[in-house]
């Protein structure tokens, strides 16, 4: 399926990754470590000696150069260190756990994003200023103009309220998380509230790029050349205009890793988002820098990810 | 002279009597006719009158509690019922406006100057000064913005200044790359090639060509902005990180209310909704904006 | 005299915008015999693409035929249902754009697309489709046709891409071809192999030819018949060598007389027609050319000048006509 | 001609463009040429030749890669900022596409005005009296002065354009495609206007176009170029009677005649294949992969052909322009 070319240019960008790993770790953990106020003691005050034990033990009784190579090193080998408030709970385990779980919910918010996004966006277009159109225009622009918690909110109300008795409790979200995989309703209710403002994002602009596409000069080609309008506008127009809505991907996977932050929270999901806000909170700034960390392979990943699907949808682009 | 080509001047008249108009002229004329942005406008006006009074009156004071019940529902002394502490919601969320409002306005500002800035140099002088502006645009669009607005405010403190330096700090880029890409495609337009072969000194081609023409843009993308900032603020709020009590923030008050949900939701929802019309009234009104400033995309 | 293979009727398209109603085409009829080249010749605006693409009922929203009949084998194209449209489109009458890189999808092979042209108008095995579209690609004389159809359009050359285009329109071996501006978009030595494929398309496969454009060498050098059309009309027609040689129209006139000739070493001052054309949301009253003719008369300013016969198989709707202009100006003059 | 002053002179003129992973567009090469005062030269070739990179070379639009360009004696890419800045003056540029020429957000009186205030020329009722002549001059109503440019139509646009590029009294304008973009019926009107002015003000031109039967009817000289290089230099009349170049030769006979019995007489020379891409142009002679009378490998292949003089005032680059057929 991929030429060497590509296959080369996926290499390059890998090696890439883990250089914009170290490189963001870095920031974050110079930028932390260059704080007024000691992060590890800010709050807490244990006497001299066991404060300089806790010092010790953290490596931070050592110059910042020395702590930022013993970092790095720890990094290459996977090994981003220790939890500051939990003592001896392990970083790397902890997130590699924690970002399955926001996996699940994740994906559930892309197929939202994008099935729900897409769908919309061709109806509104193909439908352009019928009362379908106006519908799903208005629908998409008071989407992404609700904030998450806001729509995570009503659904709480909906189906924990108002339509309780009567889907007898299904939807309707109990806060936690049971087991390693969460049940489909844990998963579908956030995954929504994460995924609807970035379906109505991708909706309008599948909609205003399907309208440029259909104005195009080789759909009207394909029109004089007698093809019925369903291939019209599957093979000629969608797949032009879906161009794009992939070159918005990777923000939108940036904004689904930031909403989760809050979605997470709300549901009491145990992944990356409630870890973030949880560690920010508590200054834990070990796992703090690990996150960082992992959302910048994350997203790298995600944007190598559109890049490919880059040249599978259009023959002109290639590595 | 020889003949000056004779076209006769009544023609010119006729075919070009229908009213003069610039551009911005038209623009206007096309706002008017769209009624949800005209909406929108009425409703941000009013919202701004809110703000405003709020700085001098509220029915009750925002930070009193125990007025009444805690949780108590909508009654005729408070419209909008009581928060889990007894205080007036209604004088909350005019207070909230005020917060969600600054935080708007005021990143947008700082987004339009910085932005305007980097943008205009990186575009029009190009070289090795827009490699580098780029290469950092570049690298905070794959960054997740609301996580550095938050470890900034964590690690610089939670005031309101500081909430929309750290908002504008994820946001500058946005307008950056616009005004550079505006940029970059006027200075290839054969009226700037014109003016300075007429003999226009840079400074004159930037300000009397590039900017206007990129202005229609750039206005529909602060508007676009400032509802991005807001919710920003909100999303801060609502994990706690805000503007620091007591001063209401309406993403503090969603939150605050959020565990008792089911038993009493106004407290929910009162600043829910107020967010998402104002959120919605903005981003109507940037799509207006971006319909009457950019008629070729007019359907 | 054969039965034309197409006759438009009284055709009137408009495009109803938010300023007003376009009266882009206003009232065209004309016949097209089988195996012809017939030019449509006209300045941006003057109706000749829309008229075109009225025939194959591919105007965009916001235009709509308003008015008229399109008669092909006997049956009205304007009022047929969709299916029926769509069974003619690229069977039996096949159309080519202007500009080839934009008119061909940037993401599928142009093999693919010749290929769906073929199954769009019965089934067809997919290698027969392919050898087909490679027999195609070769009869427009594109080189290593067996590897270049698999090529996507961004891979050809411009004068490429306009054989590709070609190649799709004779697919299903259509009576009629419209080319609207086939060499609009190319240079002049590519226009020059682009004519002649389409004159040896004409004269080997008989197929009719309808050519559309604004440039009066390009209809000089391939057609035998020409329509003038002025601001949504048609205001001469006829044989090609009649209309250069005596034109009747003072607008054919003028725009014969306002083109710089290669051929001439004269360095005269060229006619110039004065003003522009009209707005056709306003169309001026009486004759459309009368605000920019030198000829006119008062007639011209409340009558709208049919077409009438001015010679043989030459008609123009003027009232004075060139004969008569020259004559009465010679009469001044002497 | 030859025993005057040129106005403006080209020597060796390279223009490369940047064109990613270290290829370069080839987009001017070499190219050397005068232009007399008073006289109109036609630039002629097809799209991507390098003819509207030359004339924003000759203007200073553009800077050169390598070469000198001598106006009234002075090398203008040697001058920078305000040296150069005063130059402009002189040098006045008519542009191909009038909707993109004029500022959308600029009436037409300040945008006929503009060039004026950079130079601090005219100020206040004097300025606004020059704006209104000026339109006068070009044939457009001076009370249209505060009109703004999507108002015009095509050909009155492209008037505003002449008017703005008359507006300093320049010696030499260079007309960039100025009548493609308009109606045919339009094109007549621009072409004796800039005839007109030409007589009135003392003009230069240096015209560019792609159609050689315009460019012959207003130019005394035309210059015909192929990928980057000038490969005919010649008399209006002589080029079009005695082409000493293959591609010059090719370029007349494509050109359609409109007249059908003058074109179903003539014998058309079809060009194989089209222009090559100029950032890896054909080694030796730039035409040679589509010349019919090209010699193979040697000469054509591997040297390329001086542009010398065949016929009095007459210059091509072939090595065998004595091959060329005379009669069109």
């Amino acid at each position: 399926m991929f030429t060497r070319g590509a296959l080369l240019y996926i290499g390059q960008r890998l090696v890439l990754i883990v250089f914009t790993a170290v490189a963001v770790s870095s920031i974050v953990f110079l930028g932390v470590h260059r704080l007024p106020g000691d992060a590890l003691l800010n709050e807490r005050r244990p006497d001299p000696a066991a404060e300089a034990a806790l010092l010790h033990y953290y490596h931070l009784d050592l110059p910042l150069p020395e702590q930022y190579v013993r970092y790095v090193t720890g990094l290459l080998h996977g090994d981003l260190g220790e939890s500051y408030v939990n003592r001896g709970v392990q970083i790397t385990p902890l997130l590699l756990r924690e970002a399955r779980v926001s996996a699940e919910v994740g994906a559930a918010a892309l197929v939202f994003t994008i099935g729900l996004g897409v769908l919309l966006g061709v109806i509104a277009a193909v439908r352009q200023n019928t009362w379908v159109d106006y519908l799903a225009t208005t629908t998409s622009i008071i989407g992404y103009s609700m904030p998450n918690f806001v729509i995570a909110s009503l659904l709480f109300l909906l189906f924990g309220v108002a339509l309780y008795s009567w889907t007898g409790g299904a939807l309707f979200y109990n806060s936690g998380w049971t087991g390693n995989y969460g049940t489909l309703d844990q998963i579908l209710v956030p995954g929504f509230a994460l995924g609807f403002p970035y379906a109505s994002i991708v909706a309008r602009l599948t909609r205003a790029s399907m309208l440029e596409v259909i104005r195009q000069d080789y759909v009207r080609t394909a029109r004089a050349k007698g093809l019925t309008g369903r291939v019209v506008i599957v093979r000629h127009a969608l797949r032009n205009a879906l161009i794009p809505v992939v070159t918005i991907l990777g923000p939108l996977v940036i904004g689904i890793v930031t909403g989760s932050v809050v979605i997470e929270n709300i549901f009491g999901i145990p992944g990356l988002g409630k870890e973030f806000a949880a560690s920010i909170l508590n200054r834990d700034y070990n796992i703090v820098i690990g996150l960082f960390t992992f959302y910048a392979i994350i997203i790298a990943l995600a944007n190598l990810l559109v890049d490919l699907l880059y040249t599978v949808i259009d023959p002109r682009i290639r590595y | 002279m020889a003949t000056a080509p004779g076209i006769t001047e009544k023609y010119i008249e006729e075919t070009l009597a229908h009213e003069q108009t610039s551009l911005w002229g038209d623009a206007w004329r096309r706002l008017r006719r769209n009624r949800l942005a005209l909406v929108s406008t009425v409703f941000l006006t009013l919202l701004t009158l809110v703000a405003i009074i709020a700085q001098f009156w509220t029915p009750y004071s925002y930070f009193t509690q125990g007025l009444g019940p805690i949780y108590q529902g909508p009654t005729a002394q408070h419209w909008l019922g009581l928060d889990q502490s007894g205080r007036d919601i209604l004088s909350r969320l005019m207070l909230g406006a005020q917060v969600s409002l600054k935080v708007g306005i005021g990143t947008q500002l700082v987004v339009i100057v910085v932005g305007v800035i980097i943008g205009l140099v990186a575009g029009f002088y190009r070289g090795f000064l827009d490699t580098i502006i780029s290469t950092v645009i570049n690298i905070f669009y794959g960054i997740p913005d609301l996580l550095v607005a938050l470890t900034l405010v964590l690690l610089l403190g939670r005031s309101l200044a500081i909430i929309i330096f750290a908002i504008a700090f994820t946001q500058w880029m946005n307008m950056a790359r616009l005004v550079r890409g505006q940029t970059l495609a006027l200075r290839e337009r054969e009226f700037v090639e014109a003016a300075r072969s007429g003999g226009a000194k840079a400074s004159k081609i930037i300000f009397r060509h590039i900017l206007p023409n990129a202005l229609g843009p750039l206005i529909v993308q602060a508007t676009i902005g400032i509802p991005m900032a807001i919710l920003f603020e909100a999303f801060l709020s609502f994990l706690g990180l805000g503007v620091p009590p007591p001063t209401p923030s309406w993403g503090a008050m969603a939150a605050d209310g959020f565990h008792a949900i089911r038993i009493s939701p106004h407290i929910v929802l009162a600043p829910a909704i107020a967010l998402s019309l104002t959120l919605m009234a903005f981003n109507f009104l940037g799509d207006g904006l971006r319909d009457a400033l950019d008629p070729r995309q007019k359907r | 005299m054969t039965q034309p293979a197409l006759q438009v009727k009284d055709l009137k398209t408009q495009f109803f915008t938010d300023d007003g109603v376009v009266q882009a085409v206003d009232g065209v009829s004309f016949d097209l015999h089988p195996g012809e080249t017939l030019g449509i010749v006209g300045e941006s605006g003057c109706g000749k693409s829309v008229t075109a693409l009225s025939i194959l009922r591919l105007v965009q929203e916001p235009g709509r035929i308003v008015n008229g009949q399109i008669l092909f084998k006997g049956d009205d194209i304007v009022t047929m249902s969709d299916e029926e449209v769509r069974e003619i489109r690229g069977k039996d009458i096949a159309m080519i754009f202007q500009d080839p890189l934009s008119s061909l999808n940037p993401v599928l092979t142009v093999g693919f697309q010749i290929e769906e042209a073929i199954e769009a108008h019965g089934k067809v095995p997919g290698k027969m489709a392919l050898s087909r579209a490679v027999a195609l690609l070769k009869q427009v004389r594109i080189p290593a046709a067996e590897s270049r159809v698999h090529d996507y359009p961004h891979q050809f050359s411009g004068g490429m891409r306009q054989r590709a285009m070609i190649a799709m329109g004779l697919a299903n071996s259509p009576s009629i071809l419209i080319a609207d501006e086939p060499t609009t978009a190319l240079d002049v030595t590519v226009q020059a192999q682009i004519l002649e494929l389409l004159r040896d398309l004409n004269r080997d496969l008989k197929t009719a030819i309808i050519l559309i454009t604004h440039n009066m060498g390009v209809v000089a050098s391939l057609c035998t018949r020409v329509l003038v059309m002025y601001a949504g009309r048609i205001v001469e027609q006829g044989p090609v060598e009649q209309i250069f040689k005596d034109p009747q129209h003072p607008y054919t006139w003028s725009l014969l007389q306002s083109i710089p000739r290669l051929d001439s070493d004269r360095h005269d001052r060229l006619l110039s027609i004065e003003g522009f054309p009209p707005d056709l949301i306003r169309p001026p009253r009486g004759c459309r050319f009368h605000p920019r003719c030198q000829f006119k008369i008062d007639r011209c300013l409340h009558d709208d000048p049919p077409l009438l016969n001015v010679g043989p198989d030459q008609d123009a709707a003027c009232w004075v006509t060139m004969r008569r202009a020259l004559a009465s100006n010679g009469e001044r003059r002497g | 001609m030859a025993d005057r002053t040129p106005l403006l002179r080209a020597e060796q003129v390279v223009k490369h463009f940047p064109a990613g992973l270290g290829a370069s567009v080839k987009a001017v090469e070499k190219v050397s040429l005068e232009i007399y005062p008073g006289e109109t030269v036609g630039l002629v070739g097809e799209s991507g030749c390098g003819k509207s990179t030359l004339g924003r070379l000759i203007t200073q639009l553009l800077p050169v890669t390598s070469g000198n360009i001598f106006f009234d004696g002075v090398d203008l890419t040697k001058l920078r900022g305000e040296k150069l800045r005063q130059y402009r003056r002189q040098l006045q540029m008519i542009f191909q596409d009038p909707y993109s020429s004029l500022d959308p957000r600029m009436t037409v009186g300040d945008i006929i005005a503009e060039p004026l205030e950079n130079f601090g020329l005219l100020r206040g009722r004097a300025k606004d009296q020059r704006v209104q002549e000026l339109l006068k001059i070009v044939g457009l109503n001076p009370y249209f002065n505060n009109r703004y440019p999507h108002e015009f139509s095509g050909g009155q646009r492209q008037r505003i354009g002449i008017a703005r590029a008359l507006a300093l009294r320049p010696k030499l304008i260079v007309a960039d495609e100025p009548i493609s973009a308009l109606d045919v019926s339009i094109q007549a009107q621009i072409i004796n206007l800039m005839e007109d002015l030409q007589k009135e003000f003392q003009l230069t031109y240096l015209f560019i176009a792609h159609d050689l039967s315009v460019v012959r009817h207003i130019s005394d000289r035309v210059m015909v170029m192929y990928l980057g290089k000038i490969v005919e230099v010649a008399d209006s009349v002589e080029i079009y009677r005695n082409p000493r170049h293959p591609y010059t030769k090719a370029l007349l006979s494509s050109i359609p005649i409109p007249d059908p019995e003058v074109q179903s007489k003539r014998r058309i020379v079809a060009l194989a294949g089209e222009i090559p891409s100029p950032v890896n142009p054909p080694s030796g002679c730039r035409f040679h992969t589509r010349c019919p009378i090209a010699q193979l490998p040697t000469p054509c292949a591997d040297q390329e052909p001086p542009l010398e003089d065949k016929a009095r005032d007459h210059r091509a680059a072939c090595f065998f322009s004595e091959k060329v057929p005379v009669a069109v």
